[in-house]
């Protein structure tokens, strides 16, 4: 079996200049650079920084140099020119709403550096290598030899000659070695202090006159470590996801916006994913993954059924409610109220069972919804609405 | 016979005064679960009272509880900011097992928790899960023991309401439970389908044994490849999750796609060239397990 | 066998006043104080502290309350009066050069933590008693289950659950509880960022509004430890150790002064320890242990031969070298050195053997030097030398 | 046969550039050991040039010398703010035996050291002692190779000189050794008198031990009373310090009487109780052996 190394977690990604000011913080070296959101700022800050520098789009997406995101300026009004041509740019379907314009270094060469949360070893791990500047996965499938994985044991932490592996492993001059040591440990003091669940520095370049820098910077935080560290939580960018996300969050619901018809709210993961694993079988196509989690509280209904509801694309509503923990009259109670305060144009299907389903299905039954006990059943409904719609 | 939990289960509810600790306490012990001690720093010396007029000491520390109780299994009910630490202190305690049911613990912490169990010995299942149930034996945990009934069909998932459905639909034809176990849908956990699928090995009441999956990481396959050599006890897989999407996390922590690895096809693959009956749907399983016991 | 629990290594021992000033650098609770060398200096700190205070002697020595050597002042002329009876006065043979003068508290209670490294476990140990501003080791004698031991695991630290379940052993009371959790889980920081050997409040008191605070602070800091916390050597109060040891631990030499006539100086902790004995099995006493090490450096034998012959009670000096690393020429090269450019009136017999033996032997019989090669002779020898003079 | 230490030995030098390092990579390839590589970060790819014309390459890290030459054994003679990461770095390299020799290391990193070499499941000799040597075979450290010769005593001791007088004793009288062990005069050390005991009784050729302790701790006492239970194998004991004063450090960091605990008095009583000869003198120690070997 291949050796896969998988990022654990729910994780809030943050921008280049962003991640870029948490490796600053702890010391590794970056390019001198600031954020612009406007052609103007970009030129002023080209101005200050002086020569050539690079602007550069910041959008959580890769590939933002082929879609023409990352420009070369040797002088202000070039600056400027280039933030007017990206702010607003679109790559892979996000708005660009921001600039970093950094200084422009003279690059010797290009290195990997990369550290996540393998779920196999239940341990942070290293990933480097001398390739660096493309994408590491693309390494590793054509030159495995060209990347050493270390991990690093939670309870002694990355320890000093791991760094100096990593770092040797990169480079055979002691004075480049030396100074990428150093930038492997802090790295390693950026990922833990901040709850990182992945943090990457690609490319890692060696200067012109031999400084090793960090050019290109990539970071994931767990969201369940931003609960200790609240100042994290304002890297967020809101712009940067759909609406929809964004108000499931505050309504402390997992929502994943899908391009089909057919809504789901389901309580609990597993079941949402088989629910929606299940329109497929059936033939359709569902909108979105949602789970209500396992409470009961009927506010929470409310939020979900306006969010799938607000999607123009949905065409038909489905509940798939087992309860154990959670009371299907307090669902049913949500949809009612729900439906009764928002106008909720596509119709609704409803399968509840397990606590209180009795309750819940005279609920439903006084005000006008039918409902069904079994899973298969409302899926086929709901996918024939959708497809009747 | 049962796996992890039985009629010799002593349990200790740490965060027994907080408010889902205190439900689910009640609901143990009326599955017929041992409670013998909750705890809650600064509350030690008081007594949380069970509805058939059982009362159950609390203390300030789980060292204290298990000197004073003998308790040999703990759940946590703890908020996430503590759980990690919680789960520490019950390894630490001599605790031998371990269910963990907060959701949304940082996955740094978890490692070195994780760490910590295994250096102390003990087993610990979960974070992010509903726990265990041995249907008329004992109950760690919020799984619904009403949906249950014993039997020969382990079961073990990585979620908690499908597991509900699995488990129901057995039930309600007629095909008991040894236990059902959810093993929690964070990427990083301490129990894993291996352990339960050897535990359930060991048992010679499990007939047949259900196994649910859901996309990300690689456990399932392991899993599979390990049942095939050393299992020797039929298994129904189902895998959730062919409809979603790469890179986002579906619900659970640990149920995201990175890059090509993880998906359900992988897994339903794996399942298949390894001897596992796979279930297309959920009510399928049912029907599989039937065939599997030859009934 | 009986659990007993060893400080490891070498160590410094530092004054309460410094030990103060670690653990609130860290965020423990001392009372507020200072430290005098005058009299005067005293009254300006009482004046200034205001109410009652305590002046207390600052020597490396238990038992200096019931010396005299700790004194209630309830104004400042009161605490200059003590301040001069105290300064000057012998506690256990050490001259008290500095008093402490910190603010009175109200003690409700009184109550005992520490913290040191267990040789058997190989990792820090708490030890915490409700029974505090006694000899902990008198507690244990007398009333072992009044003490909770606690072993850290050096991989993971005092975690919090520990350091919350040493408070929960001090007070039932949870918001006493909580204190104690937090100055414990600080002592521990104190400890491992200091390079400490043994770190103890004692006692640990409430005050009569509820709070808990260090009333006395005991710390040793391991010598090893010290190379990579230089700040920390400025603590040593070189006035508190006799001058012979402060030459030695200069010129690098381990040396421990003792109050016998035969003066020892031998390659090695193991063979310097087994010729005191041997000194003592043929009816003398040894004046010193000294370990010159596994040098071969001449300069090192010069400082050693000084500091043994500046002992006024050393009536004979010997010499036992067994050369492996250490070469015997060179020791006999440092001999004859000492005794050229310094005047060494107590006889020197020398055993020395091993690696080069015969170019010493022939270094010391031309400068008049007779020498041994058995153990037992050399020593025999210079104990019959020592009674004789 | 030997223990630790024989002719499979394939020796890493960590620090072979060193003063210490350098010297005495010389005198243990003089001995016959064969010294497969050093390590010093920076100089990698450099060549050591031992005194028969064998050239030892020089690695920057232990794994590359791992990977490149198959060595099993390290020996460490780096700078004690170093020497803590050296273990690690031998023990984390998959380096089955690592000897410390550096002195000074602090004891709450050698208390995590120890701990990592222990999880990696490396055993440490040291720190701060001589090393070993098995006469003939193999010598790691720096007891002096001419003071020893093979045959059947195994020897431990917590001291460096102290064992030279005794070995040289043994040899003069035409007592031979197997293995020559310094555990080192440190508080936290990696292989203690029972580790040594153990290995010497599984090694048929050691008929006969000498056991050299000293002040502090309760290692000798522990010993006696495995060896009692345990060995099959008579022992000549011989203690250190007898004259020494309580509380202060005798040389070693290890030697010394905390309150009335680790006296010599205690240890002797110890050994006499468990059947081990007592030597008063060091020179007693060969005739004791003598008696034992019945010679």
């Amino acid at each position: 079996m291949a050796q896969s190394i998988g990022v654990g977690g729910e994780r809030m990604d943050i921008h280049e200049y962003q991640a870029k000011e948490l490796f600053r913080a702890v010391g590794i070296p970056v390019p001198a650079g600031e954020v612009a959101t406007t052609p103007d700022e970009a030129a002023r800050i080209a101005q200050e920084l002086g020569g050539t520098v690079v602007v550069k789009a910041q959008v959580h997406a890769g590939g933002r140099g082929k879609a023409g995101g990352v420009k070369l300026a040797t002088h202000a009004d070039e600056a400027r020119e280039h933030a007017s041509n990206i702010l607003g740019m679109e790559i892979k379907g996000l708005t660009v709403g921001k600039v970093l314009v950094t200084a422009a270094e003279e690059i010797a060469s290009e290195a990997y550096v990369g550290v996540l949360v393998d779920r196999r070893t239940q341990s942070p791990v290293f990933m480097v290598s001398p390739e660096g500047g493309i994408d590491i996965e693309e390494v590793a499938a054509t030159n495995p030899d060209a990347i050493l994985r270390l991990h690093v044991d939670p309870r002694y932490g990355l320890l000093r000659h791991q760094a100096y592996r990593l770092a040797d492993f990169l480079y055979s001059d002691p004075k480049l070695a030396k100074q990428a040591t150093r930038i492997v440990t802090l790295l390693y003091r950026a990922f833990t202090a901040n709850s990182c669940s992945m943090a990457e520095i690609n490319p890692l370049i060696v200067t012109a006159d031999g400084e090793v820098k960090a050019i290109d910077a990539k970071v994931s935080i767990d969201d369940s470590g931003l609960r200790g560290l609240p100042a994290l939580e304002t890297l967020r960018d809101v712009g940067a996801e759909p609406a929809s996300e964004t108000k499931a969050r505050e309504a402390d619901l997992s929502f994943v916006k899908l391009d089909g018809d057919v809504g789901c709210c389901v309580n609990g993961a597993g079941l949402a994913m088989a629910t929606m694993d299940l329109v497929k079988y059936y033939g359709g196509e569902p909108a979105n993954f949602l789970d209500i989690g396992g409470s009961s509280n009927p506010d929470k209904v409310v939020a979900a059924l306006e969010i799938i509801a607000s999607d123009p694309n949905v065409k038909a509503i489905l509940f798939n409610i087992f309860g154990g923990i959670t009371r299907c009259d307090d669902v049913a109670r949500g949809i009612v109220e729900a439906t009764r305060t928002t106008r909720i144009d596509p119709p609704i299907v409803i399968r509840l069972t397990g606590t209180n389903e009795t309750e819940a299905m005279e609920i439903l039954n006084q005000a006008g919804f039918s409902a069904f006990t079994s899973m298969d059943e409302v899926v086929e409904r709901a996918v024939q609405l959708a497809a009747e719609a | 016979m049962a796996v992890f939990i039985d009629t010799e289960t002593r349990l200790v509810v740490q965060g027994i005064t907080g408010r889902d600790g205190s439900f689910h306490t009640l609901q143990m012990a009326e599955s017929g679960t041992r409670v013998v001690a909750g705890v809650t720093p600064g509350k030690g010396g008081q007594v949380f009272e069970i509805e058939n007029g059982g009362r159950v000491p609390i203390f300030n520390t789980v060292d204290r509880a298990v000197k004073e109780t003998g308790a040999n299994t703990s759940v946590i009910y703890v908020p996430p900011a503590f759980a990690a630490g919680a789960i520490m202190e019950a390894a630490d305690a001599g605790i031998a097992f371990i269910v963990a049911i907060t959701e949304g613990i940082p996955v740094l912490e978890m490692s070195k928790a994780n760490a910590f169990v295994r250096d102390r010995g003990s087993r610990l299942l979960g974070p992010n899960c509903p726990g265990l149930i041995s249907p008329g034996k004992a109950k760690v945990g919020i799984i619904p023991a009403q949906i249950t009934t014993p039997g020969p069909v382990g079961v073990v998932s990585r979620s908690g309401t499908l597991t509900y459905e699995a488990v129901d639909q057995l039930t309600r034809a007629g095909i008991g439970q040894t236990t059902c176990i959810g093993i929690g849908g964070d990427p990083i956990i301490g129990t894993n389908f291996i352990d339960c699928l050897s535990a359930f090995r060991d048992d010679r009441d499990t007939e047949a044994i259900v196994m649910i999956g859901e996309i990300g990481g690689t456990d399932e396959q392991e899993a599979a490849t390990w049942a095939k050599e050393n299992l020797g006890k039929p298994v129904v897989g189902f895998i959730a999750g062919q409809t979603a999407p790469p890179g986002r996390r579906m619900g659970h922590a640990g149920a995201i796609i990175s890059g090509s690895s993880g998906t359900a096809e992988e897994k339903i693959r794996s399942f298949k060239d390894n001897g596992v009956a796979v279930a297309t749907r959920p009510v399928e399983i049912t029907d599989l397990i039937k065939e599997s016991l030859g009934i």
